[in-house]
Order: C-alpha cells, then structure tokens, then sequence
C-alpha cells in the first residue's frame, strides 16, 4: 500500500481552482476564438485535476476514467471548434468574438 | 263586471299595437277611427263595470282579479291584477270617456299630419297607460302605470320632433316624472322591507311614524311630479310643445291628475302621516296661487290654460291632502271636463289660425267663431266656478273643507284657495276677452278660416259640444249641501275625513263666487272694456315672465352641476385615468422589455459572464446557508 | 477473465436504433448517390427515430420497477422511457420539417446523421445515472447540435451561433464538470444514488458542485441567468434545428435536472429547491420582458422559450410527485407546440426567402389557413389558454407550486402569463389582423407549393396540443408512473 | 342536454371551418345552427323541473381524477335563463352578420359559433377548472373577431380587452388553484365554502374586470367601439353576463364571510360604476358610446343586486342579466345599422332619423324605452327588484340607484332625440333607407323577447331559484 | 523513515516546480497576445499537469495526456493557427472596460469561492488520503475498469469522437461551390 507522499490534496486542488478560473477568465476577456478555445481547455484542465486529485484521495479509480473521458471531450470540443473557426476565416471574417454581434437584442 | 274591466283596460292596448303592427296597411283615418272605436269600447267597459259594481252592496264592493304574478322576488310577490271598486271605476268612466272624446276629436284636429297613425298609436297607448294606473290592483302596477304615461306622455310631447323645443320639452317632461318615479320606488322598497308586499292593503299596516312618513314623502313625491306641483312642475308649461289634444288629454284632463288619485288611494298611509298630508295641501295651496300669478302673464293660449291646470289641481291636492277625498275626486271630474273643453276649443282657435298660439297677435274672433267663443265661454265660466257651470259644485267644497279643517293652517289653506279664485277669474278672462273680444287683428283676418262641413269639423265640433254640456250639467250630481252621491259612491274608499258645516259651506260659496266674479270683473276692466291700463310692476312682471326663476334655478342647481360633473368626469378621470393609465403601464412594460433586450449584447463574453457570476452567487449562498 | 457486466440490450435499444440510423445516414453520405442520398438518409435518420419510439413505449410498458443498468450508469425506468418518448417524437417531426429545406445540398446525409447522434445523446442522457454518463452524454448531444447549427457553412448566422453555442456550451460543460468533480470528491461517488446514499448533505465541497450542477443543467434547460445564448442561437440555426434544440434540448435537460436533484440531493431540497424557484423566477421575469421588444418570430421564440422553461422550473422546484407529474405533463403539448411553432416559421420562410419577423407574417394566417390556424393554437398553447395543453400544464404546474406552499410562486407565474399574452397575442395579430398589402416583400419563386410534410408535421403537434387537453388523465397516469420511479 | 347544448354550436364551428362552403351556405348553415340551438334550449326549458330546482341534466365525467377535476355541467334554473339569452343574442347576432355579409364568412361565422358554445359552457360549468376554461375559451374567438373584423382602432382595443380580462382572469386562476387544492376538490357543487379574503378577492378581481366595474373599464370604451356591431352586442348583452354569473355562482355562496365583509367596497364601487356610467354615457359623443357606458352602469346595478345577496336582489339580477343582455344587444345591432346607413355614430352628426322610417323610429324606440326601465318594462321590474333587495341592505345604495334610473332617462332620452329627432343630421341622407325586412327580422325577435318579459317577468323571477338552497342559505347568514 | 522523508522533500519539489509551472503556463496561455504563443504555453501547462497526474499516482492519465493532448490536440491546434495566420490581440488595450472587471471579479470570486470551501475542508476528508496499491493508475487498473464499472462510459467516449470527427469533416472541408451564392436559408 502507497500512502500519498508530498502535499495534500487540498494543494492540488488549489491548484485546480486556480487553473479553473484562470480558464475562466480567459474566456470572459479574450476576443480571439482560438485563445478563447484555449483558455477553456485550460477550464476541463482544472476540473481533471481535480478529478484525479479527488480519485487519488478517496483511492477510487472512477475519477480517473473520468479525467479520461473528459480529454476526450475536450478533443472533440477542439476539433468542433477549430472546425468552426477554420469555416469563419474562409468566410473572411475577423477572428474577433465581438465581432460576432449580429445576433443579439 | 271584472271582464268589463279587463276589456277596458286592453282594448286601447290592442288598438295600439294594431296600428303599431298594421303600418301603411291601415289608413291614416282607419287608425284614428280604431283608436276612437277602442277607447269607445273601454268606455263600454267601464260602465260595465259601474253597473256591476252596483248590483253589490256598499260594503262589497271590491273586487281584484289577478291574471298572472307578475313579479315575485322571494317570498314577495304581485300579480298582475286589476281592481274594481267605486274609485277605480270612477276614474276609468272619466279616462275612458274623456279620453275617447278628445281621441275623436284628434281625428279632425290632425288631420293631414304626416305621421297620423303614429299619433294615434300613441293616443291608444297613453290611454291603456293611464287605464292600467287607475286600474292597477297593487302598487307596483300602480307604479307601472305612473310610468307609462309618462313614457306616453313623452311620446306625444315630442310628437313634431322636428321641433327642438317639442323634444326638449318631452325629455324634460320625463326626467321630471323620472324623478317622481324615483321617489315613489323608493317609498315602495320600504314597503316591501316593511310588509313585503305591495298591496293596497299593506297601505293599512301599522307602522312607526317614521315608516310612515318616508312612504308617506315618497308617494308624494311621484304625485307631485305628476300633476306639476311645485316644486316639480316646471315641465307642464313647456309640455304644451305637443299637439292640442295632447294637453286636453293628458296635461289637463286625466294624467296630470294621476297624483290626486294617487293620494286618495293611497289615503291611509297619508292619515298615517299627517304632516305628509299637510305639506301635500301646502304644495297645492302654493302650486295654485303660484301658477295663477304666472298665468297672468302667459301670451301663449296654451300655456295660458296650463298654468290654469296647474292652478286647478292644486285645489285638489289641497282637497286630498286634507283629507277632504270625494271633493277632490269631484273636481277632478269637472275638471276634466271643463278644461278639456277648454283645450279643444283652444285646439279650434289655433287649427283656425294656422297653429298660431300667440295671443298677442289674437282678437275679435268672436264674430269669426261665434261657437267657439261659446263653448270657451263655458269652459272659463266653469273654471272660474260660477253658478251654475261644473266648476262651481266642486271648488267650493274643497274650500269648506279647508275651513273645517281648522287651525291655522286650514284657514291659510282656505284663504289661498280663495285668492286663487280671484286670480283664476282675472287669467281666465283675460284670455277670453283677449282672444275673441274687440276687433279682428290684422293677423287674424289674414289667416283665419272657417271650419267646414266635413268629417274633420264634425269630429271637432261634436266633442266640444259633448263637453261643453258636461261643463255645464257635470256638477249637478253633487252639490255639497244638499245632495252628494261622488260622496257616497267613494265611501268605501275614501271615507273623508273632515266634513265642513253648512256654514262653512255657504260662506266658502258665497265668497268664492264674489271673488271669482271680481277677477272676471277687474279682467273685463283692463281687457274686455279696456278701461284700465295694464297695471306695470317691472319686477313682479319679470318674476311672473320668468315663473318665479324655476327653470333657471333648477338648471343652476342640478342639470348644469349634472353636466359639468360628466364633463369633469370624462376629460379628468376617464381619459387620463382610465383610458391613458392602462396604455402608459403598456408602454412602460415595453420599456422594461428594451432594457432587458439591451443586456442582450449579442457578445459572447458577456454571457459568459453572465453564467459566472450566477454559479459565484449561487455556490455562495449555497455554502453560506447550507 | 475480466467480469465483464451485464449489458441490457433492451434498455439500450432506443439509443442503440438512433446510432444504428446515424450509421446508416453516413454510410449513406459516403454510399449513396447524391440524388438519393437526402431521401435514404432521412428515411434512415426518421426510421431511427420511429423505432426508438417504438422501443421507448416497449420499455415503458416492460419497466414497472426502475433499475440500473450496465454496471449501473445507465437508468432503465418509466422516466427514461418517456422522455425518450418525448425526444424521440420531436426527433421523428423534425425530420419531417428539415426535409424540405431549401439548403445546399452538400452534407444532407450528415445532417440526418447528426440528427440521429443529437437524439442518441439525449435518449442517452436522460438515462444517466451516474455523473461520467451525464456530462459525456451531454457533451455528445451538444456537440452534434454545435455542428447541426452551422451545417450550412454559407449562412454566417449559423457560423455566428455555432461558434457562440460552442463557447458558451463548453463553458456550461465546464462548469458542470467542475461541479461533478466537487460533488465526487465530497462523496466518493458518481452514481446518483450513491451521491444520496453517502450522507455529505453538509458537505461544502458538495453544496459548491450542486450549484455547479445546478448552472449546468439550467444552462442546457436554457433558464435564466443562464440563458442568454438561447435567443442568439434559436436565431441563427436552421429553423427545424431550432424546433429540435428548443423542444428536445429543453426536455432532455428538465428531465435530467429532475432526477439529479431528486436522486442525487434529497437532502440538500431546501436548497436547491429555493435555487431552483429562483431560477424559474428569473427566467419569467427575463424571458418574458425581453421577448415583448423583440420583431423577429425566432427570437420571440427563443424568449418563450426561456420563460417556458421558467414555468417547467416551477415543477422541480415543487419537488415533489406531483411536481415531477407536473414537468412531465407540461413537456407533452411544449414539445408540440415547439415543433410546430418552428415548422409554421419555416413555411413562411421557405415562402419570403427572408427571415420571418412579425412584420412579415402579416397576412399569413389568411393565406395559409392551416399553418395560421395552427400557429394561432400554438401561442394559445404557450400562453396557456384552455383548450390547449398548455393550459393543463400550467395549472399543474401552479399546482404542484401551491401544494409546496409557494403561493408567491403562483402569482409570480401568473403576472408572466399576463405579459406573455402581448407578445404570443401579438403574433396572432400579426398574422390575422394585419393585412397582406401591408407586406413588403414578394414571395420567391411565386406561390410556395403546399408542403405536405410540414402540414403533416403541425396538423400531428396540433392534435397533440389540443387532444392534451382533453386526455389529460391518460397522460398524468403516464407521467406518474414514469415519477414514480424517483424517490419522492 | 347540456353536453348538446356546448358541443352543437362547436360541432357547426368545425364544420363551418373544414367544408369549402361559399359564404351564403356557410352563413345559412351558422345560422341555422344557431336556431337549432335556441331549439335545444327551449327542449332544456320544457323539460327542466322548475318545482323541483335545483341542478338537473347533470353530466360528469372523469378529466383529471388526481386533482379532483372533472367535466361537470349542469344546469340550474337561474342558468336556464342565461343560456336562453345567450342562445337567442347569439342567433341573432348571428343572423346579422350573415346578413350583412362579413369577410371570410367561414371563419366568422365559426367563430360565432365557437363563442356560443364557449359561453353556454360557462354558464353550465360545475367544476371551476372547466369554469375557468370555458371562461378563458370566450377569449379566443372574441380576439379574433375584434382583431379583425373591428374598426380601424381594433388592434389597440384588442389587446386592451384581452390584457385586461387576461390580468383578472389569471388572478383568478391562482384562486380556483388553491381553492380547489385545499379543497381536495374543484367540484362546484361539492365543495365547500371558504372564508378566505384572498381568495375571495382573486375570484372578485376577474369578475369585475369582466363585467366590468368601475374603474376596471379601460378595455370597454373602445373594444365596444371597435368591434362590428353584432360583436359589440355579445360583448356587452352577453359576455359580460358571464361575470356577474360569476359573482352569483361562486364568489358569494363559495365566499359567504369575505363576500360579507367586502360587501360595502363592492357595492361602493358597483354604485359608483352605476353613477359613472350613466353620466359619461350622458356625455358620450357617439351611439357606441352611449351603450357602451350605460353598459358598464348596467353591469354595476347587477352586481348591487347579487351583493344584496337577498332573495329580492338576486331574482333581480337574474331577471335583469337576461334584461340588459336581450337590450343592449338590441341597441348594439341597431346601431351597427344605423352607422351601415350613416357611416358615423357621432350624435352630432346624426338626426332626423324618425322621419320616413317608422321601422327603424319604433324599434330604436321601443328597445330606448326599455333600456331606460320605464315602468312596467321587464328592465323596470329587475332595476325594481334590485334596488328593493338592496334596499334592505342599506337606504343609501337604493337611493343612489335611483339617482342613476332618473340619469338613465337622460341619456337614453338623449340617444334617441339624436339620433331619431330634430333636424336632419349632416350624415343622413334622404337615401338612407328604413329598416330592411331582414333587418327587422333580427330586432324584432329580441324586442319580442324583451316585451314578453316585460308582461311576465316573473316568467324568470320565480324560476331561477326555487328549490335551489344554496343561495338562500347565504342569505340566510347574511341576516 | 528517512527515506520516506527524504522521498516526501523530494515530492515536494517536484510538485513545487510543476504546480508553479502549471499555473504559470496557465497563465500565460489567457495573456499571450498571440494565439501561437498562447498554444504553446498550453502545451507547457499540458505537460506540467501530467507530472502532477504522476505524482497523483495516475500513470495512464499522465501518459495520456501527453500522447492525446500534447501530442494530437496540440499539433491540431498549431496546424490550424498556422492555417489561418496568427493575429495579435492585446487584451489589456483600451484601459479596463466593464467586461473586463467584470471578469476579474467574477473568476476571482469563483477561485476564491473554491479555495475558501477547499481551506474548510483542508483539515477533514482532505487531510489524509487513502492508502493505494500498487496497480492504481496502472494501465491494467484503468483498462479493466474501462471493460467493467465504465464500460458505458467507454463506448460513450467513442461515439463522442466519432462525431466531432462528422462534425470535422463537414465544417472543415471545402465545399465545392464556395464560389456560388446558395439562398441563405
């Protein structure tokens, strides 16, 4: 039996948090799709970290089928979205989300 | 006896819905003839039903026949009945042939109107309106009646309503009814609170004086509206819009006396209520010394008579309200028959003058209609109560009972009844000697021409001369000393409650008789002889000119406040309240709307924002309150 | 030997007849010629639908007692069945409406496909049981709707809605996520019954991921405060899309955030409860003042839509059989009049070649009796007059408010009712009582031919929109049982 | 009977709408469905057992057995009189649209249609949620018919009416649902009184928006002005009828207490509707005007009668719902043809109408004269029975009553001599013709209605009640 | 014991390099004007995750992170910025705008939020982690695991891809008219 060497749990999960909102944050600033794409896998990031860091503490390995699942998600998310940002570029269209306000009201 | 009096209540109502129904199929003269004919035929009834009531005794003389309830509410209920006993019969015999007679005269005095058959329909349905008053076997038919003939009255006021002023006088005719209708239901609803129920019967009832003197008010407040006492009278004058017949029939000979009737039949609440009935004789004795003052000024001939109704039914509220009964019920009678005679003969003079009413512009007439000037002699002869004309039996014993009635009050009573003789006699002449005395005008040699020998003269003249013989044998069956069988047929009714002595009899007689014969005397001097100038008093003429300020103080007081109130009330409150306050909510839920939509930027981040910002306050309230 | 788990083909048949159609739907894109691939495709994508119907009814019947399955992450239960119903009918009517679409004819196949994958997820989803299943599933749904919105790449609109959809989603998911992860870590489990069973009501870490979930779910349900990408994307997407989001999405999610907050939290009720109330409460108030400004049909919509989910919210947050019935109840004619509402829009838009505001229904409802008929039953419906559906649900759902004792609910549900009349009324009026010279526009191509399958498609959500009415027992008896397999 | 009675007009209103009829089959159809509706009711008033009372041809049949809700209808003798007056304005209304040919025959006449059976179902209803629906249903058509078929202001009178009736009806339904809930029952017969204020209140709220009581109005002026005359007159003869049912049926013997204690606002604001109403219409410009305002003191002389809550103010009301129903109708129709002859319905701008029309003078006569409650008219007799019952309540409402009928003199007096008297108005032209034989065919009838009521009117008055306790028991409590 | 102590130091730095690593690259990764240089900070954060997934003792995530993201996502990612031409975007230009406090405000609040219910529950469940045994995290451990409780799971994740592969295909492929203007609708 392996007990957890090193920091706590509660340590991973700062950084998780942190790397959460910063994602967060990301997409609330950022104008850029690409960057915004970016920033939210920087969010699925977080929560896999969080994910794994709560697998190793209960010594339950759902989490990390979970965090698996989840890269996979988020690979799909990407190829989506890259494929939505490549359609808009062909459409010559500025690569800037407030631009993207003809919806609205 | 009680299908005499249903056949002479309906048959007028048929004939007017015949005509009603039958339009252009029936010829003008058709429809006057079948009016006549109904109204013939109601007559028919009524003395069917007088004869039946006399096969009964006295004391048995009641009977009610009820077709159907009419209206019930709960445990109240009144049927549609009619009553037969010595009063109602008696005003059926009066209503049924005063009415027929100026119904047939109708039929020469419209002649050639437009719109005959409509005249006659209404003629029909104002006398099975006014049947259906007399008739009714409880009060809230009673109240039925009361309202029909206004509605029938209304009717042939504005009958020419092309005339402005025919329809302004109808609609102020009724609005004053109305107004008499109001009080009178109102008196009703605390009867039902009171007994729950509206027969004649309940009228006996013990109630506190209280009760007693609000019915007792409200009661009269309808009579009063109806027969143009002060202070509701004001419509009666601008009545006389409507065709002559019109003001023979209901403004002189029978509506305008519903409200003696009314008093007497309801009697035993007004003896419940003493003072009612004190005020009642009160408004009579002013209403006739008042409408005899103003009649003194009227240039209209019409107006002139109305005046003189008015006058005239004040003698008989004084009569009812001092319980002096069978006298007011007697004059009501001669009163029909001589003021009608009046009317119609008036109707004559004016049909030969091209409807002119203005008796300035009148003169001489007597030598261009010597019958005429006859029959209108009697008539004002009769009005002024000279021996030995309708008019003479019956005043004079509605002034001894004022006398024996006693008291302060029954002497004022008496004495204004007497000065009104006076001024009757004066008004009266002074439009006799006016209209038919001196030369011809130049108006009237103009315009005047004789009747002919047709259908039309003789519907004119033999009424007039039925009537003319009425006023001059119709007081003979009761002269108060000596013989009195109205007394006696109305006993069961309405016993009186005063009965004068003979002094006081003959002093009212004798009296009454010199004044009246003063005034025609003092009308002679100034009018008919022209010895005497018109005496001038500005402001007592322009008080008379302008009846006292009624009109103009009424409108003041209620039609001008009424009018400013609705206008206050459309362009203050329903407009910006009602009307803007629904929209101006509208417009600023829009509004709402528009700031709602504008924080939809249409930027994704923005949205995004949105999204964090709830879970951050949601996950803190969650953890904050657990 | 690994043990491998029992799998319940049966469960799994709707879902795996939807996968069977995109399957074919794409071999179609690859196999079929191009004139006959729109045809096979969508015969394959409306068969997929029909016969997950089909076996949805089969479950229904065949599941009296509810149970997990395959290792239980999967719920096979009366719920599942009839949400799966639900869906499943929507998915089948929207094939109806897209067929005739005036699109390129680039990627019809993959259209039906995605349409196919789009109802498997959330045939899946509403089956979840445990936390991995729900956010997979979601994401497979939401995914093939990101791409369903901008399938037609020449639409700028699309794109623009795609790309937002996408964002703003994968934010939602993340969220979501994230919210698992908490609730995992609190409680050790992903199940939901395990969740309930771990006894972490005072837990922080799990009150901070129910606000998660909560965010979540109320994001796909598209509720306020979390609901703006709703009207942006109802707008941009091709109309039939926009019917299957606003009836399939919303029913998926509601019915979803039923069961995790009933199974996974009953302990945690007087939160989420109150959070839930709010919600709803925001969504009336938000979804419905912003639909009164709005000119474009889609986006009045999109704003009904937001405020419906606001009057479905009232259900869960009754939290009780009753409640759920309520949800359940209100989803049946909602759905109809979704689709049907979104198929009448895109006649007119096949009509005027224009997307359709309120200026240019005018006259509509005159020249196309049905449609206009339909429409007119429609926003009665929405606005929850009687002889609709709508009516009933809104008085269960009212119901179900009163009997938690949110009397306050109630009225706040009613002053929404009274101002969503002016804009549901407004389209009536638009489309009767204004005249048709009043229009502007000429229609293309001359008079539109007479679409049989969209007729089809909004006579079907008609009869469904007012029979619900007068069936309302047969219904509520479906809707309790398929309750009844929640712990209440 | 009853289920007859809703579903034949609705069963000809789907009829109407699928078959591709030509408009004068279509009209023909409508209307003879609608005469085959008054049909049915005199078969209901012929069997109904008025010595008995009570609820009869009742039909129940299970629709939400969890929450206690059914489709019960059934009728009482006072609702005989309701539905009869509903059939009969609608036959009529009916028949003049047909004959004076509306746009989109088909989907007109259906909608008529779909309104009578839409208001005989809330006149019928026994259960509140179904009250409540079919309460809701008049609603539908009534947009439509408005909204489209209305004068140039129609879309702005629309949507005032629908808001308006909208606001109170739902506050209402949040009362039926609680009601009802903790009642474990909407069963209108079976349930029990309640004292709740609130309650009370919500029922009352949608009730006098309806009817509508002063100052609830906004929608009326302009949704009786805007809409085609025949709508106007089921509006006001017959729509309104509904809330005042209201009053009667549920807010005063569910609500014995609360109506009790409210009982002096309301009848102050039923007052001050009857007093306002007569004035503005005394005021009004216009014939819609007139009606239309005297319409909303009409409603508030009603509900003084059912807030009298005595056997006198409620047979009163009954007598004067059918009443004013059968006359404002009347007035309504006539002066949709009188504005066909004029293309106005400013007073200023009419007159001289009487002469060389006798038809149009004495059937515009003849309903004015009844409008006003001249004595011995059948409205006399409910005004009469009214303010006796409220009388007994309180002096000062009957006379403030009173106070209104001598207003009501004025200003139908006033309407008349417009319209019918004086000189020849501006817009009358010399070829604007009588009363057309169809035209009287419609009037006529009603007027025939009202007269006959007028000779009996305890034709209702002794029929609404009898045997029925229900009422008489909450005035019993009131005593 | 010294060794164990020794081995914790040494978890200590490790984990001290990688977390700061993390959350620097994380950062980097929002505030670089440049998408390439943003991807590439990604690729830095992937990588650092994946030392603290092995520190986690989750073996197979970490491999796969680096073989699935850093590897297949991330070369995507540059593929695509190249594609298209990296465009520069200074976030913090133009002074702060609303939306820019509002961000800082509301993901600051969402970390604080965390870290706070983190800190309160730093001293209970989270203070000592259960014990593991030597398969934990092991590709074995996650395969079988795979095949039994999350099977589902499993197949889930597949059809996932296989969608965002159609939804691949058709948004990024050229269409073959682009040139013709097709009625929008």
């Amino acid at each position: 039996m392996i007990a957890l060497l090193g920091p706590e749990i509660a340590w991973y999960l700062g950084v998780a948090a942190f790397l959460f909102a910063t994602g967060a944050f990301g997409v609330l600033l950022r104008r850029n799709p690409l960057i915004v794409l970016l920033s939210l896998e920087i969010m699925l990031n977080g929560a896999n970290l969080a994910l794994i860091g709560f697998s190793r503490n209960l010594g339950d390995g759902g989490g990390q089928i979970f965090a698996l699942a989840v890269m996979a998600v988020a690979a799909s998310e990407v190829v989506v979205g890259l494929g939505l940002v490549v359609a808009l570029n062909r459409k010559r269209i500025t690569l800037d989300v407030d631009r993207l306000n003809t919806l609205r009201g | 006896m009680v299908w005499g009096a249903w056949i002479c209540l309906l048959s007028p109502l048929v004939a007017a819905c015949a005509i009603t129904v039958g339009g252009t199929h029936l010829s003008r003269r058709a429809a006057g003839w079948l009016a006549t004919s109904s109204c013939v035929v109601a007559f028919a009834g009524a003395v069917a039903s007088f004869v039946g009531l006399l096969t009964h005794t006295a004391s048995d003389r009641q009977f009610i026949s009820t077709a159907w309830t009419w209206i019930s509410g709960g445990r109240y209920q009144s049927g549609l009945s009619v009553i037969v006993d010595p009063l109602s019969v008696f005003m059926m015999l009066i209503v049924a042939g005063v009415g027929g007679l100026i119904v047939w005269y109708s039929i020469g005095y419209m002649d050639g109107d437009d719109e005959e058959r409509r005249y006659f329909a209404y003629m029909a349905l104002f006398v099975f309106s006014m049947l259906l008053l007399v008739q009714s076997g409880n009060l809230i038919l009673l109240l039925a009646g009361w309202g029909m003939v206004g509605l029938s009255s209304y009717l042939l006021i504005g009958y020419w309503h092309q005339r402005p002023t025919a329809v302004a006088a109808a609609k102020k005719a009724f609005v004053m009814n109305a107004i008499g209708d109001a009080t009178m239901a109102l008196a009703l609803f605390l009867l039902i609170q009171q007994g729950n129920s509206l027969e004649f019967g309940v009228l006996g009832g013990d109630f506190s004086s209280t009760v007693a003197n609000l019915v007792a008010l409200g009661l009269l407040g309808g009579a009063v509206a109806k027969s143009a006492q002060i202070p509701l009278h004001t419509w009666l004058p601008d009545a006389m819009e409507g065709p002559t017949p019109v003001s023979a029939l209901i403004h002189a000979a029978t509506m305008v006396t519903a409200g003696v009737y009314l008093i007497v039949r309801t009697h035993a609440i007004f003896e419940q209520a003493p003072k009612v009935a004190d005020v009642a004789a009160g408004l009579g004795a002013a209403t006739l010394l008042v409408a005899g003052l103003i009649a003194l000024v009227q240039v209209d001939i019409k107006r002139v008579i109305a005046y003189s109704t008015m006058s005239q039914i004040g003698y008989m509220f004084v009569g009812a309200g001092i319980g002096s009964y069978p006298n007011a019920m007697f004059h009501l009678m001669t009163h029909a028959f001589f003021k009608a005679l009046l009317f119609m003969t008036a109707g004559i003079v004016i049909h030969a003058l091209t409807d002119e009413q203005d008796i300035r512009k009148m003169g001489g007439l007597r030598q261009l209609a010597p019958k005429t000037y006859w029959a209108f002699l009697v008539g004002s002869l009769a009005l002024v109560g000279i021996f030995p004309f309708a008019g003479f039996f019956s005043k004079d014993s509605i002034l001894a009972a004022a006398m024996a009635k006693g008291g302060a009050f029954g002497y004022i009573l008496w004495a204004a009844g007497l000065a009104g003789t006076f001024l009757t006699g004066l008004y009266t002449f002074r439009l006799l000697f006016v209209v038919f005395w001196g030369e011809p005008s130049a108006f009237v040699r103009e315009h005047f021409h004789p009747l002919g020998r047709d259908v039309v003269a003789f519907s004119l003249a033999i009424p007039v001369g039925i009537l003319g013989v009425l006023s001059v044998v119709g007081g003979w069956i009761q002269f108060s000393p000596w013989w009195h069988p109205v007394e006696t047929w109305l006993q069961t009714v309405a016993e009186p409650i005063v009965s004068p002595a003979s002094w006081q009899e003959w002093t009212s007689i004798a009296l009454s008789l010199l004044l009246g014969l003063t005034g025609i005397g003092v009308a002679w001097a100034i009018y008919g002889a022209h010895r005497v100038a018109v005496p001038r008093i500005a402001w007592a003429q322009r008080t008379l000119e302008h009846k006292f300020y009624f009109d103009e103080a009424y409108d003041a007081l209620f039609y001008a406040p009424a009018v400013f109130l609705a206008n206050f009330l459309r362009r203050g409150v329903e407009q910006p309240l009602i009307a803007d306050s629904g929209r101006d909510l509208g417009d600023d839920t829009r509004d709402l709307g528009g700031i709602v939509a504008r924080a939809q930027t249409g930027l994704v981040r923005t949205y995004a924002l949105a999204i964090a910002t709830g879970v951050a306050v949601l996950a803190i309230v969650f953890v904050i309150v657990k | 030997m690994i043990p491998r788990p029992h799998v319940d083909w049966f469960a799994l048949a709707p879902v795996n007849s939807l996968l069977v159609a995109t399957g074919i739907a794409l071999l179609c894109a690859v196999l079929v010629p191009r004139r006959g691939r729109k045809g096979a495709a969508g015969l394959a994508c409306a068969l997929g639908y029909a016969a997950a119907f089909g076996f949805a009814i089969a479950l229904y019947v065949k599941s009296p007692h509810p149970e997990g399955v395959v290792a239980n992450a999967f719920d096979r239960d009366r719920l599942t069945a009839l949400a799966t119903m639900i869906v499943a009918a929507t998915g089948f009517l929207t094939v109806a409406v897209a067929y005739r679409e005036r699109a390129r004819e680039d990627h019809t196949a993959e259209y039906y496909a995605l349409l196919a994958a789009a109802g498997a997820g959330m045939c899946f989803f509403v089956g979840a049981n445990n936390l991995m299943t729900l956010f997979l599933a979601l994401e497979w749904f939401s995914i093939s709707l990101y791409i369903l919105c901008a399938i037609d790449r020449d639409r700028i609109g699309g794109l623009e809605a795609a790309l937002k959809y996408l964002v703003i989603g994968s934010f939602g998911s993340a969220v979501l996520l994230f919210g698992s992860a908490l609730v995992y870590g609190a409680t050790g489990k992903l199940d939901f019954a395990g969740i309930a069973a771990a006894g972490a009501q005072h837990d922080v870490l799990l009150l901070f991921g129910l606000a998660m979930l909560i965010a979540g779910l109320s994001f796909k349900a598209s509720a306020a405060p979390f609901h703006q990408w709703t009207p942006d994307v109802y707008e941009g997407a091709p109309t039939p899309v926009t019917g299957f989001m606003a009836a399939a999405t919303k029913t998926a999610a509601l019915v979803v955030m039923l069961r995790v907050l009933v199974t996974a939290f009953p302990a945690n009720a007087h939160l989420w409860t109150v959070a839930v109330a709010v919600i709803s409460v925001c969504s009336l108030v938000i979804g419905n003042f912003a639909a009164l400004v709005q000119r474009g049909v889609k986006r009045m919509l999109a704003y009904s839509s937001v405020s419906q989910a606001g009057f479905m919210l009232i259900g869960i947050a009754a939290n009780s059989s009753l409640g759920g019935q309520a949800l359940l109840y209100y989803l049946i004619p909602y759905t109809a009049m979704s689709i049907g509402a979104f198929a009448v829009v895109a006649a007119r838009e096949r009509e005027l070649g224009v997307p359709v505001t309120f200026e240019n229904m005018a006259g509509f409802g005159w020249e196309r009796p049905l449609f206009g008929v339909a429409m007119w039953a429609f926003m009665l419906g929405f606005a929850g007059f009687p002889l609709t559906g709508g009516f009933v649900g809104k008085f269960y759902v009212f119901s179900a408010a009163y009997r938690h004792g949110w009397t306050w609910l109630v009225i706040v549900g009613v002053l929404a009712t009274l101002v969503s009349l002016y804009y549901y009324l407004g389209l009536v009026r638009a489309m009767f009582m204004r005249r048709t010279e009043d229009l502007q526009l000429a229609p293309i191509g001359g008079s539109p031919p007479r679409e049989a399958l969209l007729q089809t498609v909004t006579v079907t959500c008609l009869v469904v929109t007012v029979g619900s009415f007068f069936a309302v027992q047969p219904l509520i008896d479906l809707c309790r049982h398929a309750v009844d397999s929640l712990p209440f | 009977m009853t289920t007859l009675l809703i579903c034949l007009p609705l069963a000809a209103a789907l009829i109407v709408w699928v078959l591709p009829l030509n408009p004068v089959s279509a009209g023909s159809l409508s209307l003879l469905a609608a005469l085959a509706e008054v049909g049915v009711w005199i078969q209901l008033v012929v069997r109904y057992d008025f010595s008995k009372g009570g609820l009869q041809f009742s039909e129940q049949h299970t629709w939400i057995k969890d929450l206690g809700v059914s489709y019960h209808v059934g009728v009482y003798g006072f609702s005989v009189w309701l539905i009869g007056l509903t059939v009969v304005v609608l036959a009529a209304a009916i028949a003049y649209a047909f004959w004076a040919g509306r746009e989109r025959t088909r989907a007109y006449m259906g909608l008529m249609l779909f309104l009578t059976g839409a208001i005989v179902g809330v006149f019928t209803a026994q259960d509140l949620l179904l009250f409540y629906a079919f309460f809701e249903a008049m609603l539908i058509p009534l947009y439509i018919l408005v909204g489209v078929w209305g004068g140039p202001g129609r879309l702005g009178a629309t949507l005032k009416f629908v808001l308006y009736t909208m606001a109170g009806s739902l506050l209402m339904l949040a009362a039926i649902i609680a009601y009802g809930l903790s009642q474990g029952t909407f069963d209108l017969v079976a349930i029990n009184p309640v004292s709740s204020d609130w309650l009370f209140l919500g029922f009352v709220a949608a009730f006098a928006i309806k009817a509508p009581l002063f100052p609830l109005h906004g929608w009326l002026p302009d949704a009786y002005r805007e809409s085609s005359p025949e709508v106007a007159a089921v509006l006001s003869g017959v729509v309104s009828k509904a809330a005042a049912y209201g009053f009667l049926r549920i807010a005063i013997t569910k609500f014995p207490g609360p109506a009790h204690d409210f009982r002096v606002p309301i009848l102050a604001l039923a007052t001050v509707s009857l007093i306002y109403g007569s004035l503005l219409a005394f005021r009004a410009p216009d014939m819609r005007g007139v009606v239309a305002y005297s319409s909303l003191a009409q409603m508030g002389l009603i509900t003084m009668g059912v807030f009298a809550v005595n056997d006198l103010g409620l047979d009163g009301s009954v007598l004067q719902m059918v009443n004013h129903g059968l006359v404002s109708a009347t007035l309504f129709l006539i002066v949709g043809m009188i504005e066909r002859r004029t293309l106005t319905g400013e007073l200023g701008r009419l007159g001289g109408m009487a002469r060389g029309r006798p038809a149009l003078a004495t059937v515009l006569l003849t309903a004015g004269v009844i409008a006003l409650a001249v004595p011995l008219s059948s409205a006399f007799a409910g005004e009469f029975l009214i303010l006796a019952g409220i009388f007994q309540r309180g002096w000062g409402w009957a006379v403030a009553g009173a106070v209104a009928i001598v207003l009501a003199a004025m200003y139908v007096l006033r309407l008349i001599s417009a319209v019918l008297h004086r000189d020849v108005g501006p817009a009358v032209s010399e070829s604007a013709l009588d009363l057309r034989p169809a035209e009287l065919g419609v009037t006529v009838p009603l007027l025939v209605c009202l007269l006959a009521l007028s000779v009996w009117p305890a034709a209702i008055t002794q029929h609404s009640f009898r045997g029925d306790h229900g009422a008489f028991d909450v005035a019993e409590q009131f005593k | 014991m010294l060794i164990a102590s020794a081995g914790n130091v040494l978890v200590w730095m490790v984990w001290i390099v990688a977390a700061f690593a993390c959350l620097g690259s994380g950062v980097a990764v929002v505030s670089f004007s440049s998408p390439f240089y943003s991807a590439l900070g990604l690729i830095g954060n992937l990588g650092s995750l994946a030392v603290l997934y092995l520190l986690l003792s989750a073996e197979f995530v970490a491999a796969a992170q680096v073989l699935v993201y850093a590897g297949a996502v991330m070369v995507m990612f540059l593929f695509v910025i190249a594609y298209i031409g990296p465009r520069s975007e200074s976030p913090w230009a133009g002074g702060p705008s609303w939306q820019a406090v509002g961000a800082v405000l509301a993901s600051g609040a969402v970390f604080i939020e965390i870290v706070v219910v983190i800190g309160l529950k730093a001293s209970g469940q989270l203070s000592h982690s259960e014990h593991v045994d030597g398969t934990f995290g092991t590709p074995a451990y996650i395969g079988r695991l795979f095949l039994t409780d999350h099977l589902l799971a499993f197949e889930i994740t597949s059809i996932v891809l296989l969608v965002a592969a159609v939804g691949g295909v058709v948004l990024g492929a050229h269409s073959r008219r682009s040139a013709e203007e097709v009625p929008s609708l």
